[in-house]
């Protein structure tokens, strides 16, 4: 299986959607000449022309709305937001446009568009350009919501939300584009709504997501060293959420850790809590812990950052305590 | 820019039968109106209700010059649009009633009435958010080389919201077959236009963004027929996008629980509007151009009186949604 | 004690407020002239004349970014949304500038401002006019979140929050404007981050706030004709969250329901639930239980509407459930 | 709208001095800059670091204009606005650094410095987000009867975005002391402003808002600062706003982390760019005037040297943070 980045596994996703539907196009600031902020599209705009690559202005409310028109009119467009803190701009679209179109039209109109970019943290961006908005876009009926964790999944859910007749939110990560991993060669559809165990464990189960996985699997790795066996499970799409997933991994461990990128306070572990404690009430044998970010706008020192962050010592902490152990 | 005034109208006829259908939509518009107000009292309306009684002309007269494969897009103030679209006042009463009949199967309401196959593309609620949807519908079309054109109409209060500008100027940039065509009532809700505008003659953004501009009186259905033809030409051919200013009036309240005048706007200025009724001033016409005789106008009225009925009639008779319709069309399968 | 509607008392705050401090104002859409779009400022233009009560275009991401400004520059404005549906165009300049504004700057610029409106749904509105939106608001670190559901508590916490030197979101609701309650005469501040018990009892607890107060209390009441005392703790504060008052009611009841306008999925119901199995976790009896409105999009029709909201039938359903009456 | 260009300058003394602080203003800003470039490289300084070389005359031409109370308020690219500012370039570096003798203590970097005693109210992250913020602080100066100005700077992309465009009409529809500064410098990332902007003269959109608007040459400090004068002279007296397009150029690529040239414009343009150079127009100018010799200049530029590597050690050798700033001013008590 040829090894690949996140990028390119985006990359990959959209030239071959985009060969694939002559109405699929990609909408959104530098995506075109300029071959992405971050490079996702490069290469794009040779092969599809400037009809189907389309650079905006800076103009995040304007063009999410045209998206959604373009979608009402029969395309399938997929809007790249240069990263979420600037889609803040357009939630007006997102929700009350996108979201609502469906329904408040009887189910006449289907919207099938995607809406992506990097979402959360990278490295010393500081307040306003370091926000992780899954838990804000997981609360709205009539999204579905992913965020991939390895470049296989963002490939192979980047497709199945292209193909989506619903409005889905594609939540990637800066920090992610460069790791690599094992991506299948050809057609790779990973289904909407699915979790995957991405390490198996009996002890303690650590739900996570994004840029969450990796730290989750170095705790589970520093956890083994403590003769502690730590299950990952990677939730991968958010709204639905994999609620069985989530029970099934809790009834085998009787524990477990949430971690997320995003603020504490109804946040995205906020509800996984709220389900494992709903459902598996009488499997539990410890209260569910939560790894989040700091509940801060992010501090431009680099220290104070990494203070501020998940890492794989606050999830092993984490577990540690829901078993008890210190 | 240019201001356009009526031409001098030869009686051809065809022009004739063009008023005639113009007056007919008018007075549907308006009975519907009136009815619509009737049912709202009666609590059988519920929620927020904007009628476009006064303005009956814009909608006609644009309508008028569209084709069945044109899109049109709308605020919440659209019944008269709807209706001139051709969906039908039962299905339009229906839904403003809420019922399973309605054009949104009564989960839109008022504010957002759609039927996909007539392309009327809803009735949306946040002022200036279907701008940027009237770009993309046009987008599309420009994107598989149809010719069809997107006729947006909205407010003038909403040339101040962001929105509007970020749409127009992308619709210049990639000359898209759009109309945007600006309803200036004077008022959004409470407020005078000039009290919250720098520059009150809309069509002035025109020239910002490098697209046709015209401005036209909003009570005379024929200028704004004339002006809208123009500018869905410049949109048809060449995707040129277009700022039409119609200056109109609301002889009504802002909505059904908004007073008709009071601090924001005096009652001899509704009278004096009123004066100028689109309504009266084409039924005055085509009667001095003796197109049409006072009996044929009172048929026309009794004609679109007992359309209206029957749809109050029906809308009544019409059943709820099913329970189930709640958790229906949340997600597209 | 005068009986006062919560929309009068809410215009006596705004009131006192303005005749203490000339640095407070108020601005938004039809404030002024017009009184109000729900006259929850009627007669303050003619007392306070056009300076401090500013009429706005329908610019919404413009005036409350003007209020942030004038907050910098040493205001303190009152921000009116006609509804916070129309917030989600703000949404930006309530979070990257008012939320951050002190802490980016090193604590530098204080930002003393209120953003004031009717959160969630009214009668029949349809989807795009009936969101509640404080899952989202309380989210944001550099935010305070208060929620009145009495006249009283809408009196004294509007005027905390206009005296509080950090953005302050104050959340009404237009089901509540005519709503008549006690007001105690002079002086009225209630401090923000206290929780209130609106009702005491030993069975089970009912956590709600806002529009879910009075529903939880019809519940109750019910709940008493059953044999069961519920206690309704009204949570006033969503940020700070009175996460002892919470937990001291649990603590005696050891059962508990949520109840909430908004959307299940990270509500602030969510939030509630991880403080409690957190922090209460052997005092608990039953998985708590939530009340929510229902995941979909507000639907026009008045029956389907009914179906959608949290309802006082739904609140003593799930309290019987935990308490597994059945 | 006039086009102003610069009036013949007979050389007072005061001109002279003028001049002489003019170029050692440009000179800091230059030496800064290339110095922060150099710590970027070697990881001293993190994130986004946008840098103002090339686009020096515009921050020094307003500054001069400006008294101590007024306000200034800018985008990310602002640590040219903030030195002239008067916020030494210890406290500026530092803050590059992450330290806590930073002006933002550490908090906020590159993108947020913020000095408000010096009255500079940010450094702001968010395109358009901060013209909202310069008319709400000049609501407040007229609001307490204040004669101060504020003077918000933003890049020509910004005009593209609603929140310029609700935030000009608020400031002209209640005539506030504010001067839009629009430094258009071409591009906006890698887009050229007429492949997004349906009208690439900025300063057209002053008709839409009726406020004064003039069109400036940025590599010409003193045209600079002659129009910021004009500009703010209208604000100070009357409260008329001024959108004021200053064309100018950047030297560098957008960010540290982008290209200098490529795609998006050719290396020659950058090149021909470089021969407008504002700093060797201003010295030449008072070369030829006899203002100033160039044992003079080479005295001021190795005083702003010093003062750059003097704020380059003290950044360098000031402490981090302390870890409990983490978790304060979220909240002011
Ligand atoms: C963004 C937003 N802000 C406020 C409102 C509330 N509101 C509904 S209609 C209206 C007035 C709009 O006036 P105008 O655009 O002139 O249209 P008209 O009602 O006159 O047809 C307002 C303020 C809204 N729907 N959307
Ligand atoms: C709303 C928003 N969208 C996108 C970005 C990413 N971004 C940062 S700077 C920039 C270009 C801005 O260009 P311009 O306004 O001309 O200023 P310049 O960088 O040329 O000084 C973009 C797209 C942003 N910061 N904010
Ligand atoms: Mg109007
Ligand atoms: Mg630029």
């Amino acid at each position: 299986m040829p090894t690949i980045t996140y990028r390119d596994a985006l990359n990959q996703a959209l030239r071959e959607e985009m060969q694939r539907d002559p109405a699929v196009f990609l909408m959104g600031e530098e995506v075109g000449l300029y071959q992405g902020a971050y490079k996702v599209s490069r290469g794009l705009l040779e092969e599809f022309g400037a009809q189907r690559v389309v650079d905006t202005p800076i103009a995040e409310l304007g063009f999410a709305g045209i998206g959604v028109g373009a979608a009402m009119g029969g395309l399938r467009p997929v809007i790249e937001f240069m990263t979420w803190n600037f889609a803040l701009l357009a939630l007006d679209q997102i929700v009350n446009s996108a979201a609502k179109m469906l329904y408040m039209s009887g189910g006449q109109l289907r919207m099938p568009i995607v809406f992506r970019g990097p979402n959360g943290a990278a490295l010393q961006l500081a307040s306003q350009h370091s926000q992780a908005w899954e838990s804000w876009l997981a609360h709205i009926p009539g999204l579905k919501v992913v965020a991939p964790a390895t470049p296989a999944d963002a490939k192979g859910l980047l497709k199945s939300a292209i193909r989506d007749n619903n409005p889905v939110v594609v939540l990637e990560g800066e920090m992610l584009y460069n790791t690599k991993g094992e991506v299948p060669e050809g057609e790779l559809l990973v289904p909407i709504g699915q979790a995957e165990v991405k390490r198996a464990g009996s002890d303690v189960t650590v739900v996570c997501h994004s840029k969450t996985v990796a730290p989750a699997l170095k705790a589970a790795e520093q956890l083994a060293g403590q003769g502690v066996a730590a299950e990952v499970v990677d939730l991968r799409s958010l709204r639905p959420l994999d609620e069985s997933a989530i029970l099934a991994s809790v009834a085998k461990t009787h524990r477990a850790v949430v971690a997320e990128e995003g603020w504490p306070h109804s946040g995205i572990g906020a509800q996984v809590v709220d389900v494992i404690q709903r459902d598996a009430f009488d499997e539990l044998d410890a209260p569910v812990l939560r790894v989040t970010q700091a509940d801060t706008p992010m501090p431009y020192n680099k220290q104070l950052e990494r203070l501020a962050k998940p890492t794989p010592d606050k999830i092993v902490a984490a577990a540690r305590r829901v078993l008890y152990l210190d | 820019m240019t201001t356009a005034t009526a031409q001098p109208q030869q009686q051809s006829p065809a022009d004739a039968a063009l008023q005639r259908r113009m007056l007919r939509e008018m007075l549907l518009i308006r009975r519907f109106e009136e009815k619509a107000a009737e049912a709202y009292a009666l609590g059988k309306i519920g929620g927020f209700c904007h009628l476009y009684i006064g303005q009956e002309a814009v909608a006609v007269g644009v309508s008028a010059a569209l084709t069945p494969s044109d899109y049109v897009i709308s605020s919440y103030r659209e019944h008269g649009q709807a209706l001139v679209r051709g969906i039908s006042a039962r299905a339009v009463m229906a839904e403003l009633f809420g019922k399973a009949t309605g054009c949104s199967g009564g989960k839109g309401g008022s504010m957002h009435l759609f039927d996909a196959e007539k392309r009327f593309m809803g009735g949306h609620g946040i002022v200036g958010g279907h701008l940027p949807l009237a770009a993309g519908l046009a987008f599309a079309i420009k994107y598989r080389g149809g010719d069809e054109v997107c006729v947006c109409f909205f407010g003038e209060a909403a040339v101040n919201i962001g929105a509007f500008h970020e749409a127009v100027n992308m619709a210049s940039v990639w000359k898209l077959p759009v109309l945007f065509l600006c309803e200036n009532n004077r008022y959004g809700m409470g407020t005078a236009f000039e009290r919250v505008a720098a520059v009150t003659d809309v069509v002035e953004h025109a020239c910002s963004y490098d697209i046709a501009g015209e401005v036209v009186n909003g009570m005379d259905v024929l200028e704004v027929h004339q002006a809208a033809r123009r500018a869905i030409q410049r949109a048809r051919k060449g995707g040129h996008p277009t700022l039409l200013e119609v200056r109109t009036y609301r002889f009504m309240g802002h909505s059904m629980s908004d007073p008709l005048h009071g601090v924001y706007r005096t009652k001899d200025e509704v009278e004096e509007q009123k004066r100028k009724d689109p309504i009266h001033q084409l039924s005055h016409r085509m009667l001095q151009a003796g197109t049409i005789d006072q009996a044929g106008i009172d048929a026309l009225d009794a004609e679109v009186h007992a359309e209206v009925e029957d749809a109050v009639k029906f809308a009544d008779e019409s059943p709820d949604p099913a329970p189930e319709e709640l958790l229906r069309h949340v997600i597209a399968d």
